[in-house]
């Protein structure tokens, strides 16, 4: 019997696939298209503590094997999801992750006190809705926003010490390719008490309208996504991984069985799907029974005879 | 996977693809089509453009690589497609004017076949297509070729008005509303870029007065005054 | 008349193409298929002081949109490309860059001194072989190599310094996207007195058989390019060309006139064609003719017009 | 851009492709070929089976992504080619035995063709392919279905021996060399992934006891002695 379970801070996950932040939604929309209880879970789209309207402009860019987003955390707000949206996590049979974003420190932390909050008043109903708080620091899409603290360590540990102080929800931290010592940043998660780190986050890239002669996003630059990066995230997931003890979460570019299966070797714990829920609406479901079909054929039972394995 | 039956082309650059199987859908609302292979990444929007038991057909023009693979296809071949998506046209009573420009003329035939009490306006740069196709199901055809067509329609003559086509014309269509102070419904179907099609990306979004909203749920189809236009 | 010259310290580029290091050999291959002094320039393949015999195992690997190479700086040395390969640069009516790596700094200075001991040589008979020297000091598949020197500021002065201290010629750095601030790198090398910067090296990255349980190269990682990196390019070259004021070469996934025309758009002076040229063994003079007829098409008679337009 | 006279199956997953125009090429060189998009990115090395006045043909199987996408092209659709490339095969004197295995045997035909005094070996995994064109130029062709066809040759007959196939037959051709201390040639054509496919990139390269060379320029073909093989 293969079992490909796993856990992060004691939180169960029957199978590696989570649905990556800001490409699925809460889950109520694949869930028409197939049972997403079927998956180890979903991070939900990334929240932060005030409602946020989001770019202007243009907010998608096709390029070579991999797309530009510029969404800019369009989002309800906290309050919003919990009021409205959590409800519905709560009857979910997975892993529910909330992705936290912000601008300044003050709003990590008042966020993710809002969702501690939440935490108590449902667990004192016996209800739970949230089992990780996924710490964005790395969104490339807000100006003066998030990349800030994405981008060095130091800076980064301020928000990651203030927010592990303020909650007991296990706390993974999502890393932004653009940092600049990704590894240090990830000793830093580990230091200062994160239950583990997801990476990559999209990287900063740029498309100019050569006609319109200036860029087609409004924020200049957007953030890269989809099979192109795939290379890159998997060698920053190996570096990663080789160097810390807390889970490593892998994303950027899966888009089959055997992807996944990489950056399991690669050493990581879980892995994250965006781009390609945007290609296959099936995504979740089709690489679970590749997973398990891959196990089978090379009669390997559980993912922790492969993982970290190069 | 569904099989074509056959891709067909109208006028220059211009097709008009049928695919076997059961589909649903309402006027105005699309499906995402694309072909087996990863890239191009992004599946491709098109709007229905007819809908029979066994069969659906999309009207396409060849614009970039999607469109380009999608005329590439031929009979026996197969594509992908996730639908029916959107909103759609509302359930309305009374006169309506559908008014196409271009490849916008693609989901006017659908809603033409649906709606009872139509006039159809075709407008087309430099040649008109499927003018027999549109004289067939209906006889309040008209076309024009070059110029304008939202200037033959007469808003005060409808209390619906849908406009399908590119942005300059549902700009216009919008800006004739308020200069002519028309109290009916102007509605515009918007082709906003799309990754998820289902509403959970966030990549299409659609800012209004009353806010932020998803052209692949709350719309592709939006009341005129609701959304602000620009490119 | 639509005018395409640009110049780098003094030195002449009829076009902005020039060809990039390591996939354009020294220019003899190519010239089989085209009249290759159409092009404003190429840079040869990496050299060292000593020869290279490169790394072992396989070198290539496809990638979405991509390829993985880790050919590992095999090379004939600078003496045996001096005596072998530079008569037939001097034949060359283009901008001729030699492009130089190396494992220590020491290695850097000697190999610097032997070339513009062989210019002075040549000069005193009339003769050129080499208009600028690139300093390869971002090559990520030579271990404990050049890498090193291309991800940290600081240790990359060093070289800088050094190497324009002991050559007259002028002297562009070759940038790393592994480096921990692009922008800080490229103010140094301004500082230190280079001529200019081109960027982007590859980008290190990884592929894992997931049947064999390995990755696929024996170094381990790889470097990435082609047109899955563009959008990462473009990006790097815009905030580097929007810092400093010697001139940057754009480089990296151009497969297009437009490509070229977005990285001139962005900031660059001059750009470099590399993997485009496995695709298209004709790109050089293809990407000339369609650059030109962008032009007419738009109106534009020299490329200062619109660069660094964004 | 050259158009294509045929694409056929001739076992299950193995396709001969004829492509029109005046091709040059000599034993053992080959062409890159690839479709007209730049996904996938790299051109994929075949070698030459079969030249003609105004076509040349290629033999190959579909493993991956780009050989499935020459299996999909038809008759009239285009491929891009550059070529011949390669050293190609030695002028030699003296009776040789070609041995291919599997797909390997693609340039036996073309070199058969054009030797004399040639004896042909072809082994198969499962099922054998293109007997009858072997048997109608040559009449000394031995075929083997499972096991290796390399058992087969007594390598003291010959004064020239060349293998194609996969790396382990190569190999077990070098080793039996070495075993039976033959003094021959053995030549090996060496299937390195490419990506210039000229010599300017150096990704191809083969190590040997003198150095390294590369597999595009100085191979394909290299006698078995001057290179290490591994996988
Ligand atoms: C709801 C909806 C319905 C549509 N119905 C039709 C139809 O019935 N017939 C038809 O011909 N076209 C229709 N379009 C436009 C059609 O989707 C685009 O022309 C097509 O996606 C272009 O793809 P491409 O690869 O050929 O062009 P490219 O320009 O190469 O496409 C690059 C990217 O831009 C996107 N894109 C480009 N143009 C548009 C556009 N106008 N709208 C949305 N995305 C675009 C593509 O999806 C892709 O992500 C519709 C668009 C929407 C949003
Ligand atoms: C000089 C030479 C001559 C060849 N002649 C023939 C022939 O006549 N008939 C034939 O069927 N095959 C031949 N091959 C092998 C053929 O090139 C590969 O099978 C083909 O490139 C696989 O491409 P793919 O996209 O289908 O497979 P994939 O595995 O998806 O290819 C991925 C990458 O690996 C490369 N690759 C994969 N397998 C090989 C291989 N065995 N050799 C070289 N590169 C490989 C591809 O070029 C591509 O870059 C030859 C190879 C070389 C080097
Ligand atoms: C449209 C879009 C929106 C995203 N929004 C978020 C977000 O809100 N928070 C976050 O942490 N990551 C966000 N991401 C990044 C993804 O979660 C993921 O890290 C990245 O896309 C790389 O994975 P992929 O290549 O599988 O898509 C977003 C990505 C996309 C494409
Ligand atoms: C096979 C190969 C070999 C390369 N060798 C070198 C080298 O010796 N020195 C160097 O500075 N860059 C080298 N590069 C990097 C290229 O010059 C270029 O910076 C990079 O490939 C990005 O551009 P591209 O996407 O257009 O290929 C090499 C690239 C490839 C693909
Ligand atoms: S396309 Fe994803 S929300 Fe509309
Ligand atoms: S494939 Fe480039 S040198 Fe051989």
């Amino acid at each position: 019997m293969i079992n490909l379970s796993g856990s992060i801070a004691g939180v169960h996950f029957k199978n590696p696939l989570v649905m990556a932040s800001g490409t699925f939604g809460f889950g109520k929309e694949y869930a028409q298209y197939y049972d997403i209880s079927v998956l180890g879970g979903i991070a939900g789209k990334g929240l932060t503590l005030h409602p946020k309207s989001g770019n202007e402009g243009l907010r998608v860019f096709e390029t070579p094997s991999g797309m530009l987003n510029s969404v800019g955390l369009e989002n309800p707000g906290i309050k919003h999801f919990l009021e409205n949206e959590a409800g519905f996590w709560e009857g979910l049979d997975l892993a529910r992750i909330v992705n936290l974003g912000g601008d300044h420190i003050d709003e990590y932390i008042e966020g993710a006190l809002l969702i501690n909050q939440d935490s108590r008043i449902r667990e004192a109903k016996g209800l739970k809705a949230v089992d990780i708080i996924e710490l964005n620091i790395s969104c490339p899409n807000v100006k003066e926003g998030g990349l800030a603290y994405g981008i060095k360590t130091e800076k980064a540990r301020e928000v990651v010490r203030e927010v592990r102080a303020v909650t007991s929800i296990p706390l993974v931290i999502k890393l932004s390719p653009n940092a600049e010592d990704l590894v240090s940043m990830a000793v830093m998660c580990e230091e200062e008490g994160a239950d583990g780190v997801s990476l990559i986050n999209t990287i900063s890239a740029m498309k100019i309208d050569v006609y319109k002669r200036k860029s087609v996003f409004r924020n200049l630059y957007a953030g890269l996504s989809g099979p192109a990066i795939k290379p890159i995230a998997l060698r920053m997931v190996h570096q990663v991984a080789s160097r810390v003890n807390i889970p490593v979460i892998g994303v950027g570019g899966i888009t089959s069985a055997t992807d996944v299966i990489e950056f399991i070797m690669a050493g990581a714990s879980l892995v994250q799907i965006g781009t390609y829920n945007f290609v296959n609406i099936h995504a979740g479901e089709e690489l679970l029974s590749g997973i398990t079909e891959f196990m089978n054929n090379e009669g390997i039972q559980t993912l922790d005879e492969i993982r970290g394995i190069i | 996977m569904a099989e074509i039956m056959s891709n067909i082309q109208v006028s220059p650059g211009v097709f008009r693809i049928k695919i076997s199987g059961k589909y649903e859908g309402r006027i105005g609302q699309f499906y995402m089509l694309r072909g087996s292979r990863i890239d191009p990444l992004l599946s491709r929007p098109l709007s229905i453009f007819d809908l029979k038991d066994h069969y659906i057909e999309f009207l396409y023009q060849v614009v970039g690589e999607g469109t380009h693979l999608f005329a590439s296809l031929k009979r026996g071949d197969s594509l992908n497609l996730v639908g029916p998506l959107g909103n759609g046209f509302p359930d309305i009573e009374g006169r309506t004017a559908l008014v196409g420009g271009g490849i916008g003329i693609a989901p006017l035939y659908f809603a033409a076949k649906q709606l009872r009490d139509t006039d159809i306006y075709l407008g087309f740069r430099e040649e008109a297509c499927l003018v027999t196709d549109f004289n067939s199901i209906s006889s309040n055809v008209r076309i024009k070729v070059g110029g304008s067509i939202l200037d033959e329609v007469v808003f005060e003559d409808y209390d619906h008005i849908l406009v399908c086509g590119p942005t300059g014309m549902l700009k216009a269509a919008k800006q004739k509303q308020v200069e002519q102070d028309y109290h009916g419904n102007v509605y515009v179907s918007v082709e906003n870029k799309m990754a998820c099609g289902i509403g959970a990306c966030l990549v299409c979004s659609v800012k209004g007065p009353e806010g932020t909203k998803r052209a692949c749920v709350e719309g592709p189809v939006f009341l005129a005054k609701e959304v602000d236009l620009d490119d």
